[in-house]
């Protein structure tokens, strides 16, 4: 038996770790450091119907345990992902998160609609959250009746399990994910980055070029444990989580919190090496602190709210 | 590319906040002059690796030569470690200048800025086994940041200004790089965006001049997308300065 | 001339560094440490009507670069403060800003109209924002309309200048500054903690007895510029801001945000003397950086900001 | 009270994960037994201070132990600093054990479990020097964590127990003290939380019976409301354990 296997919805994980969309690119060059085979799954950056330049430069800035980031959503577009990026995929045994965002419900629709049928990708991540884009994107992810038709649009027309992503920067982030349940999504990943600001005090102004970007990394872990904690008590529906993970406690400390999957975004930078290192001190933790599986794990939380 | 921790060999600061630093690592072995290591702040606050240089080559010890201004936090960090500590490097990252085309007599020039100059001492030396002809014009702020002129002198004729006129010819150098009207089989510069843009521009036709970028990095390998630029000619792109950088032919890309 | 001396409602400060409300007590022992007359001003413990007995503990936790807390406003209530805790303080040559919290409406307004009277507090700090207040403490700070009534509840009955202090844990904070603005308030400080949680892997229970808490310290830095930024192009009030500051260099990055005061909390849990220590530095760093005095940063920004 | 820069003359793994610190610095002369230090960790990601007791008190060198199981990241932090360098200290703060009301040839019993034993050893050494009369009873998990056997010995009347019964009594230090019919003039306390609410309930109502306590903390000196603990009896009351602790009468607080 494999202790670190998870099942989700078009997901089976033969360990719950993943890298977090836009920090891995669609592999990028990781795999020149160590075999992609080895991961759960990937969640590849944002694709988006036509090509996008993203912001201007500087694109990240650098925060105590943290850092910023104004990409932008940069990406060769929904055609070159399918023909070009999705297809070098093929040859691992790795299933593909497709992360999708757009500017428009039809611009979704449309990219959920074709990206889903690609043969390796397994389940579509819909980025409703990514606060480094003008059009709108913010609005999608913080109001609950635009959240739910769009989770129910891109659900119609999806081949493969569709997962929402849930932006931190609302003021009840429950009432959100309860929408995209009603909306009929399989799962729920969370969190996408925090707004922030960096100011250079030698030219007064942002350091980014977009002005403001957003948090990740460590620094901001504490805000998706709280929130990944209340979204899996009031919803039913699986949760993949991110948000500052640096060691296997971290890991752990999310399946506590509800999670059921977890991924890695700011560490690859830090450490290109953390998920294959997690992945192999996993079970001599789980080891120390007896759990036995992490199916088991995920089990136990749940029946220990069943009591609370 | 690999990713290991290397021993500090030597530590020593050259100029005011510029410190030189011998590493050693299993990746030498992969060097080129031009490439850039990216190495973890020894803190565990700041969590970005900081791109530097690669200066010199020395394949015979396994080690290699960084010159590293300190700018800021990390830069201060990485400085303040002290030879036979260890730093975590990710490396060798990117293209390198290319000098296949080269040939014994040819006769290049280089340009370094500031903290632009190291690693065009480590292609200097590469130009020299080549038997290379240099003309090397390198311009820094004042006399106190001068780094690397006795080494540059030992393979080709050197001229130095600085902004301030404390030594050398007064002013950028482009007062010099105008004057010059010798043909080059190849330019090869390195410093901050001005003298990119100055040499983009200036040996915008020439067909082997090359200059080197800085923008501020995520990954350091092409996954994230922070470091681009933008290709010069249609159709628009976009090109990720640590992967297909950080060197670049005049001409491709705007700086 | 005092090239550090900031003038603002009610306040007419030596300089503009003091401690964030909560993290410094009444003072507590940092008299002890160094001459308390050293600070800009003094921001107090919220007080509420009655004695408040706060949470269980642990009411700590350490996150990376941060801290959750989750001290649930445990104070001796109004009649202690007046008569103890506020005289004690009547040696130094210190401006008080009173921190002022309540469950109700009423509470908030008997609170203020009454310790606006004591004879050392020079503007009152409206806590409406504490996140570790189960009653309606959360509510206040996140509806617009509340807080303006409550704002001009408080303005009217109040004898010194009121400054209101915002939560970050909102999908748009300009919104709510604009009712505070709306609600006739003199100023605002800014940002109280994000929510957060921490849950030890060994016990797989929160660390904190209250279970979540308020994030601060350097972590949130970034959030709390960008949070400046944004309400300070949007109202027309002084902002006295808070929010991970450690070091001269963030408290210049606040003034370039739009603040016109900054308040120090978790770092001096870190470093009891680092009030001294950036009053000390602040010239310092401001010669290096050509700023000829703190009111005159305050005006480049806001005039850089009419030609952006 | 000052927070000062101190240097760790000795550092040592005298059990496995426990160091034994010796630091120098001023705040010396102004220690008693009972009180502790809050210590910053050096590194910069962690901001809370670690509350440590003062184990043993070295006016002559101006020095002081202190005991440190590596319980997590700060701590792990500390204990790897070497000899010579230095930490960032906070104290000596709290109250101390009082032992004023004392006189020579007086009983005392002396309780410690686990990690709470090193302030008993100070507080010790000074009812040594007044010729006072010690029962000593310590707890430990296991025979490898037991710590100052040989100098407690020195002092008076020792008995171990472990929680496993790998050395000295098999059991809690309740198995002792159950048995313990001589009547104290005083009693001293320091461990875990089920041994200080054992001692505080059992001594409950004796006039000279002392626990020292145990709770996260913030400032360390009374700003934030951090570590309180509640008064036992009416009107309710929270009490700040960094302020007016660590040590308290039996009775006087909830534990
Ligand atoms: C390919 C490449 C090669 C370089 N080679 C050298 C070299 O050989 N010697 C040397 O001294 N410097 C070199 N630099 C510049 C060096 O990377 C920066 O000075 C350094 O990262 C600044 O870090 P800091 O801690 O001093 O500043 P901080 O302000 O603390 O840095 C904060 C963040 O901004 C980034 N950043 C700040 N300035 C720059 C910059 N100019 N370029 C890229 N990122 C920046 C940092 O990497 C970090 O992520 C090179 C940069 C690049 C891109
Ligand atoms: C008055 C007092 C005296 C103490 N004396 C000693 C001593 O002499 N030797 C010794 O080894 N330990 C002592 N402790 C316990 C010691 O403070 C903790 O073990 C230590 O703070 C844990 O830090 P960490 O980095 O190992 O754990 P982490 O889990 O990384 O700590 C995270 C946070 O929780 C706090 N924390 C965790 N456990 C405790 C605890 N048991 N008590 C208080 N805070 C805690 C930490 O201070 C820190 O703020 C004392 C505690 C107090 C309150
Ligand atoms: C450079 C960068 C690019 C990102 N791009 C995307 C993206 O395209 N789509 C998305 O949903 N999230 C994106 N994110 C957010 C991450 O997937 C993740 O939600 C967030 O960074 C929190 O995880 P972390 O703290 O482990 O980085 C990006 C994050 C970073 C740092
Ligand atoms: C232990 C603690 C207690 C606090 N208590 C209060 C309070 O009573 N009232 C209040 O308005 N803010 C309170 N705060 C919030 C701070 O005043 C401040 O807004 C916040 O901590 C951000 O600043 P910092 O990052 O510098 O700590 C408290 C913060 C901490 C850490
Ligand atoms: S730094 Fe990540 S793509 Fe270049
Ligand atoms: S730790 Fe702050 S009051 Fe005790």
């Amino acid at each position: 038996m494999n202790r670190l296997r998870v099942k989700l919805p078009g997901l089976d994980l033969k360990n719950p770790i993943m890298p977090a969309s836009g920090c891995f690119g669609f592999g990028g060059d990781y795999g020149k450091l160590y075999d992609l085979n080895l991961l759960g799954a990937i969640m590849v950056k944002a694709t988006t119907l036509e090509e996008r330049y993203g912001n201007e430069t500087p694109r990240v800035a650098e925060t105590p345990s943290g850092m910023l980031n104004a990409i932008g959503l940069q990406n060769p577009g929904l055609e070159d992902v399918l023909n070009e990026k999705l297809p070098k995929l093929m040859k691992y045994d790795l299933p593909v998160i497709a992360n999708v965002a757009g500017s428009t419900e039809e611009e979704y629709i449309e990219v959920v609609r074709r990206i889903s049928q690609a043969p390796n990708v397994h389940a579509i991540e819909l980025n409703i959250s990514c606060p480094n884009v003008k059009h709108g994107g913010i609005a999608f992810g913080t109001d609950p009746i635009v959240v739910e038709r769009l989770t129910r649009a891109c659900k119609d027309v999806s081949r493969v399990p569709l997962y929402v992503k849930l932006s931190p920067n609302v003021t009840d982030i429950v009432e959100i994910a309860k929408a995209v349940q009603r909306g009929g999504a399989d799962g729920i990943t969370m969190i996408n980055t925090l707004l922030g600001m960096r100011i250079d005090v030698k030219t007064r102004k942002p350091i980014l070029a977009n002005l403001t970007g957003g948090l990740s990394g460590p620094a901001i872990k504490p805000v998706a444990v709280r929130m990944v904690y209340a979204v899996s008590h009031a919803v039913d529906l699986p949760i993949i989580a991110m948000g500052g993970i640096k060691t296997v406690d971290d890991v752990l400390e999310f399946f506590m919190a509800g999670a059921s999957a977890v991924a890695i975004g700011t560490m690859n930078f830090h450490d290109p090496m953390i998920l294959p290192k997690l992945i192999d001190q996993l079970p001599r933790r789980m080891d120390e602190l007896g759990i036995s599986s992490i199916e088991a794990l995920i089990q136990s939380v749940k029946e220990a709210r069943a009591h609370e | 590319m690999i990713q290991e921790k290397q021993t500090i060999l030597w530590n020593k600061e050259v100029a005011p906040d510029i410190f030189e630093l011998t590493l050693q690592g299993e990746m030498v072995d992969a060097m080129v002059p031009g490439q850039f290591v990216h190495i973890q702040v020894p803190r565990e606050d700041l969590l970005l690796r900081r791109p530097i240089s690669i200066a010199t080559i020395d394949a015979e010890t396994g080690s290699y030569r960084v010159l590293i201004r300190v700018d800021g936090e990390g830069t201060q960090s990485i400085c303040a470690q002290h030879a036979g500590m260890t730093l975590d490097v990710l490396g060798p990252l990117g293209n390198g200048f290319d000098i296949s085309f080269l040939n014994p007599k040819d006769k290049v020039l280089i340009v370094g800025g500031g903290i632009g100059v190291p690693p065009l001492l480590g292609l200097a030396n590469l130009l020299h086994e080549k038997d290379i002809d240099m003309d090397i014009v390198l311009g820094f702020q004042t006399r106190g940041a001068i780094v690397y002129e006795e080494e540059f002198k030992r393979l080709g004729h050197v001229t130095i200004t600085t902004d301030n006129g404390s030594y050398g010819i007064h002013g950028y150098v482009s007062t010099v790089i105008d004057t010059l009207t010798q043909p080059y089989h190849a330019i090869y510069a390195c410093g901050p965006k001005g003298l990119n843009r100055y040499i983009n521009l200036k040996f915008e036709d020439h067909p082997h001049a090359y200059i080197s970028l800085e923008e501020r990095m995520g990954c350091g390998i092409g996954a994230c997308a922070a470091c681009v630029c933008q290709k010069r000619k249609e159709p628009r792109e976009n090109i990720k300065i640590c992967q297909h950088g950080p060197v670049f032919k005049t001409g491709e890309v705007i700086v």
